[in-house]
């Protein structure tokens, strides 16, 4: 499972160099530093709720920094903070979603190769496949990155998804986060055979299990896929092995079914740390680099919250505007009574 | 499914010359749908046609004949078994520009892909604020009436109504399915194509060139003492009632509501204020149908001119039924007449 | 999600003693539901509940709460997130002398389990001919009013409603809750339990004694001016509305439908032959929806003695909006207002 | 793939004596004649449609006669007739669904073990995992055995049965007659991978691929599936690599998406023949025998087409009466007036 023959184009997979180490660590340091405060910012009543994702910064930041968004286009869950940030996406149009500002998220998707943020568990990993059979049929080369959670893998779409994939060579990445928990339902009572990449096989696609807490492994692993499917060979999974260190999110209770120990024993190391030592121990960054980088994250959040306060709700019309690119009449006139009955009061 | 409902036309059409000049040309249903998609295929390299058996059989019902040899394998194919996957694969090629045209092979089988056309499709455009738009034209052979296996008879048109950010649309005879698939396929939004099956078969005169406005009803027949407002397989059975009623001297208007969402509510209430009386025909279940919302704009609109409730004659609350009893079910002339007459006769307590 | 919202309440009940001598206890609608579940897993070893995240946390908002330490992982227990896995399973459990009661985790994610309700569920009895029932008593966390994440606040009443073969029911208060859930979970047919998420931590009186009869409409306040018909949330807000509309003089009757599927027609005409005047309210949005049947079964039984058209105040045809447009969506007290004024002021054109 | 540990109690799964290979034959004559007697019914105007088997006699009687009615419960398609012959159902009432009279079929699925007609591709096959775990729950011991086709391998429900078994470790096999088309597509369009038995080992089950048109290979792995079930190991997956040899339904055309010379190469040997030269060369049959199970065969094709024509349609009143268990006033109400008005005409 673990290994994915090399296309010719392997400067496509190449290894990062120290520049982008530090980009890294500093995307890292920005993600996990967002990630905090907007958990904080729920308790203070900024945002109405929030899903950290506390423990994936690697997996996240290593796939997303993979992306090339002249060309390729990512689906999210709910949870993939770390990806937007990592491409580059607007972080308060982002975050809004979290301020029940707009469900998809503000940003564009077109521009951002980025789609609405989805909130329903594996919707968007057909999505990816027929965007990517587009590719195909277009004679272009973008590649589709897909992410989705270990109890997302359950679901029926999963399945149909990868087949078609497969059937079709579409090139498509299945990203799979594995970090251990479907809210309160372990990995061990939702993946039978013990993991998603398992499943690969049997559609006669390769599979990268990568330690998903190595944001360098996971940078690696993105890059080798997306040369894969771009040199037309099909479609790949990968599954991050993680894990989520925080609330399933702002309204879970983890105490509620797993103990102090398990979370322990089941996080590892911090990949935040671990990543700090790393290129501490190969001479690639020092403590000022690290203070910085501290230092430019807590701008950065500060700035997004300014953003996020700042953000009035959407004009109630919008909701009558934005169904078609064609309105209807009974639309029309639902809007007309809706500013009526909002006017006169 | 019996033999002889499959079986498609191979001859040629015949023409005639109208007095305006307008060339019809008598073709059936599915032949109309087919040079439909033709034509739609030729001018938008955009657009794809896909699904369970689409490709090199043309269909189950030949909707699709021909297509894919003419346009090529990329432009119409067979996908896998799957009918979330087919949905879910058509919002993806509407992201990357295209115009999807997938078929799910019978009514029954669009519930597996519900979610991706209810949570997906429908608000993909509002979602991402409008950048995304889902020019989706998703075709379903749909309604009863060919002793079918089970699930091949199924009404979904109350479902797909209610849905935020769907337009759904059932032509009623080969003129209105060629004109309103060729005007559905061209729009930038999802629209369900619902295909009455059991009329694929019946010939009709189609011109090509004058398909009058696209959006809205269409009376098919003019009359001055009831209106009886019906769509997809269900008109051409109340034009057959109009024409019984007729005999006694009952002048029946028949409304082809064809639009299901929107619904042409100022055409309701036109004909209705001027027949003052009116059933509505479908063969969905009664509750919770779309008769009910026809009926509820019917009144809102017609409160003070309406001579007697407006009635409903459809399908009863039970699963569509095997074909040994389904001319029980669908509602047939006879329950129609009934209701027409429980109209006239209404009296006020 | 808030989180204040997710927080049970631990403090033990609070009895008062009525004057029937029934024993009322104050509970919120979320311990309601949890006691009705503990006393039917009691009752009937053959009920099991299962879900997502139902068994160790007790459910994202706490309904099934201690059952499984309580019962054991055989009764309660956690499935893979799979929602049509869970109903499909369902199906079995019931063809193998169980009754399950599983629990989809919100509204929104039926859809992707539409296929095993529609075609599975609803239809094995009359598929099999009554040999194999289904006892499925199917649970749903229903409508807005949480500022929750899309898909969280939808309301399905008007798919299930249509549906041949499912019975769909939904409580307004805490009362409502415990005993139209020991009834639905205690019944030979499937039923869709639609609870009104916003209102699980509302408190009210509980007469576990005293139910009334679980079968059709409820008149939960007595009016002469004119009926309210609402169902699930809709209806503690339409009884603040008549409190407000009675400081005006204006009398309103507020009918809580309580079953959605069979909907008690005779409920509703009996109120609107004495107020004549109705206004229908729920969530949904306006077009196909729940509101269209109801005012047709009013029209249709009290046409001659209405004095304006039904009205309907319900959400507009959008997706359900996030956070911020929620309360521009749902039907607000001013809206009400509005849709009783209309009615009041019709006059005949 | 190919190698299931036998459990303890071996026995269950011993090898056909000499009766049960004559028995075997005379099924499998019987369920040929009544397919192909079926094709002339619907030809005749005797049944309006009808889904042929041809080709798949080995695989299904194969796998029904593996069936314990005493415990077992089967999840059919709507292709199964030879299941259904080989465990013993009514003929007349199962047949009945052709002719267009109950949709189920009208044989009682309790009595039979035989859930009803399924016409949902991949319709039931979660609910043969919902009765398997029910059996788990009850202690006792049946097995599900559900039936699917290498098309309907591709639904997602297929894949949350599977996942959902697995994890539970009910006692299910997974049956899957992979019969190189559904409707006009080919296996190799359909399931990437190549193989649904493929797809097990992904979930930590156990797979048999066999020979579907050999009966006593289909028998003996059912048997080693069930006695594995049985055993509390948890389910398994039979792919039985057979040939649809006839049209999908009496209303497809074959010739429209392959040709005769790719019929005869997908086919491989009839296995009715194939048995015969086996029982022949065994020793085990004679012509007399051959000719007595031909003879009983339509005799018993006859007495099926007999009852079926002298099937009346149900009584409308059924419509309303078997929705629920407990009627509704609502139905009720439908039921007289339908009765009024087509008592009226
Ligand atoms: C179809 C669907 N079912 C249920 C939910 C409710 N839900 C939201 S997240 C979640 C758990 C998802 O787990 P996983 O896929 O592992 O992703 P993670 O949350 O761990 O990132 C559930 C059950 C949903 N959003 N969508
Ligand atoms: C959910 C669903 N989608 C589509 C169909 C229409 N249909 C009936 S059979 C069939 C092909 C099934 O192929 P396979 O599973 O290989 O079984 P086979 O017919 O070969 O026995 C299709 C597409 C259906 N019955 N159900
Ligand atoms: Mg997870
Ligand atoms: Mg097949």
């Amino acid at each position: 499972m673990d290994t994915l023959p090399l296309p010719d184009d392997s400067t496509a997979a190449a290894p990062p160099t120290p520049d982008q180490l530090r980009e890294l660590y500093s995307l890292m340091t920005a993600v996990r530093h967002l990630d905090i405060s907007a958990v904080a910012w729920q308790r203070q009543g900024i945002i109405p709720g929030y899903a950290p994702e506390l423990g994936q910064e690697a997996a996240q930041v290593g796939s997303g920094y993979a992306v090339d968004t002249s060309r390729d286009f990512v689906f999210p869950t709910y949870r993939e903070m770390g990806v937007a940030r990592a491409m580059g996406v607007n972080m308060v149009e982002y975050m809004s979603t979290h301020k029940a500002t707009w469900h998809g998220g503000l940003y564009d998707p077109m521009k951002s190769r980025l789609a609405p943020i989805q909130a329903v568990v594996a919707g968007s990993v057909l999505h990816a496949v027929g965007w990517a059979h587009g590719q195909t049929l277009d004679g272009s080369d973008g590649v589709a990155l897909t992410y989705f959670g270990d109890g997302a893998s359950s679901q029926g779409d999963v399945h149909e998804a990868m087949n078609f994939a497969a059937v079709m060579k579409a090139p498509v990445v299945f990203f799979i986060q594995n970090n251990g928990w479907a809210i309160s339902v372990p990995t061990e009572r939702q993946v039978a055979g013990g993991c998603v990449a398992g499943r690969a096989a049997g559609y006669g696609m390769p599979a990268l299990q990568v330690d998903g807490n190595d944001v360098v492994a996971v940078l690696d692993a993105t890059r080798h896929a997306f040369a894969h499917c771009r040199a037309g060979n099909g479609p790949v999974v990968i599954e991050a092995m993680t894990y989520r260190r925080g609330p399933h999110s702002t309204s879970d209770n983890p105490g509620r079914y797993r103990s102090l120990d398990e979370e322990r024993d089941g996080a590892g190391e911090d990949p935040l740390r671990r990543f700090r030592e790393r290129l501490l121990s190969e001479g690639l960054a020092d403590e000022p680099f690290f203070a910085q980088a501290q230092a430019s994250a807590a701008t950065q959040a500060e700035d997004i919250r300014a953003g996020l306060e700042a953000l009035g709700p959407r004009p109630g019309s919008e909701m009558f505007d934005l169904v078609f690119q064609e309105t209807t009449p009974v639309l029309q006139s639902q809007a007309a009574s809706w500013r009526e009955e909002s006017e006169h009061v | 499914m019996s033999n002889s409902i499959l079986e498609g036309e191979t001859a040629g059409f015949r023409q005639t010359e109208s007095a305006a000049g307008n060339v019809t040309v008598v073709m059936s249903m599915q032949q109309a749908l087919n040079r439909a998609l033709d034509e739609v295929l030729a001018e938008n390299p955009k657009a794809v046609i896909f699904g369970e058996d689409c490709g090199r059989l043309g269909g189950v019902f030949r909707i699709t004949d021909g297509l894919q040899s003419k346009h090529g394998e990329n432009r119409v194919f067979d996908t896998p078994l799957a009918e979330s996957g087919i949905l879910g694969m058509s919002v993806g090629l509407a992201m990357a520009g295209f115009h999807p045209i997938p078929e799910v092979q019978f009514d029954g089988f669009a519930y597996p892909a519900i979610n991706q056309i209810v949570c997906q499709i429908a608000r993909m455009n509002y979602r991402s604020r409008g950048t995304l738009p889902m020019p989706i034209t998703l075709r379903v052979p749909s309604f009863g009436g060919i002793r079918a296996p089970e699930h091949h008879g199924e009404s979904l048109e109350a479902l797909f109504a209610h849905v935020p950010g769907l337009k759904v649309v059932s032509p009623s005879n080969p003129h209105e399915a060629y004109h309103l698939l060729k005007y559905a396929a061209t729009r930038p939004d999802p629209v369900i194509f619902m295909e009455p099956k059991s009329r694929y078969w019946q010939k009709g005169d189609v011109d090509a060139a004058d398909g009058g406005s696209p959006e809205g009803a269409k009376v098919q027949r003019e009359g001055r003492h009831l209106t009886l407002v019906a769509w997809g397989a269900m008109v051409a059975r109340c034009l057959q009632v109009a024409e019984l009623a007729a005999e006694d001297g009952i002048d029946i208007e028949v409304l082809d509501l064809r639009w299901l969402k929107p619904i042409d509510a100022d055409a309701l209430v036109a004909s209705v204020r001027k027949t003052r009386r009116a059933v509505v025909v479908h063969e969905a279940p009664l509750t919770s149908g779309l008769g009910a919302e026809v009926a509820q704009l019917i009144t809102q609109g017609c409160f003070d001119t309406l001579k007697a409730p407006v009635e409903r004659v459809t399908g009863f609350d039970v699963p569509y039924p095997s074909g040994d009893l389904e001319d029980e079910y669908i509602p047939n002339i006879d329950r129609i007449l009934f209701g027409i007459q429980r109209v006239l006769e209404y009296r006020r307590g």
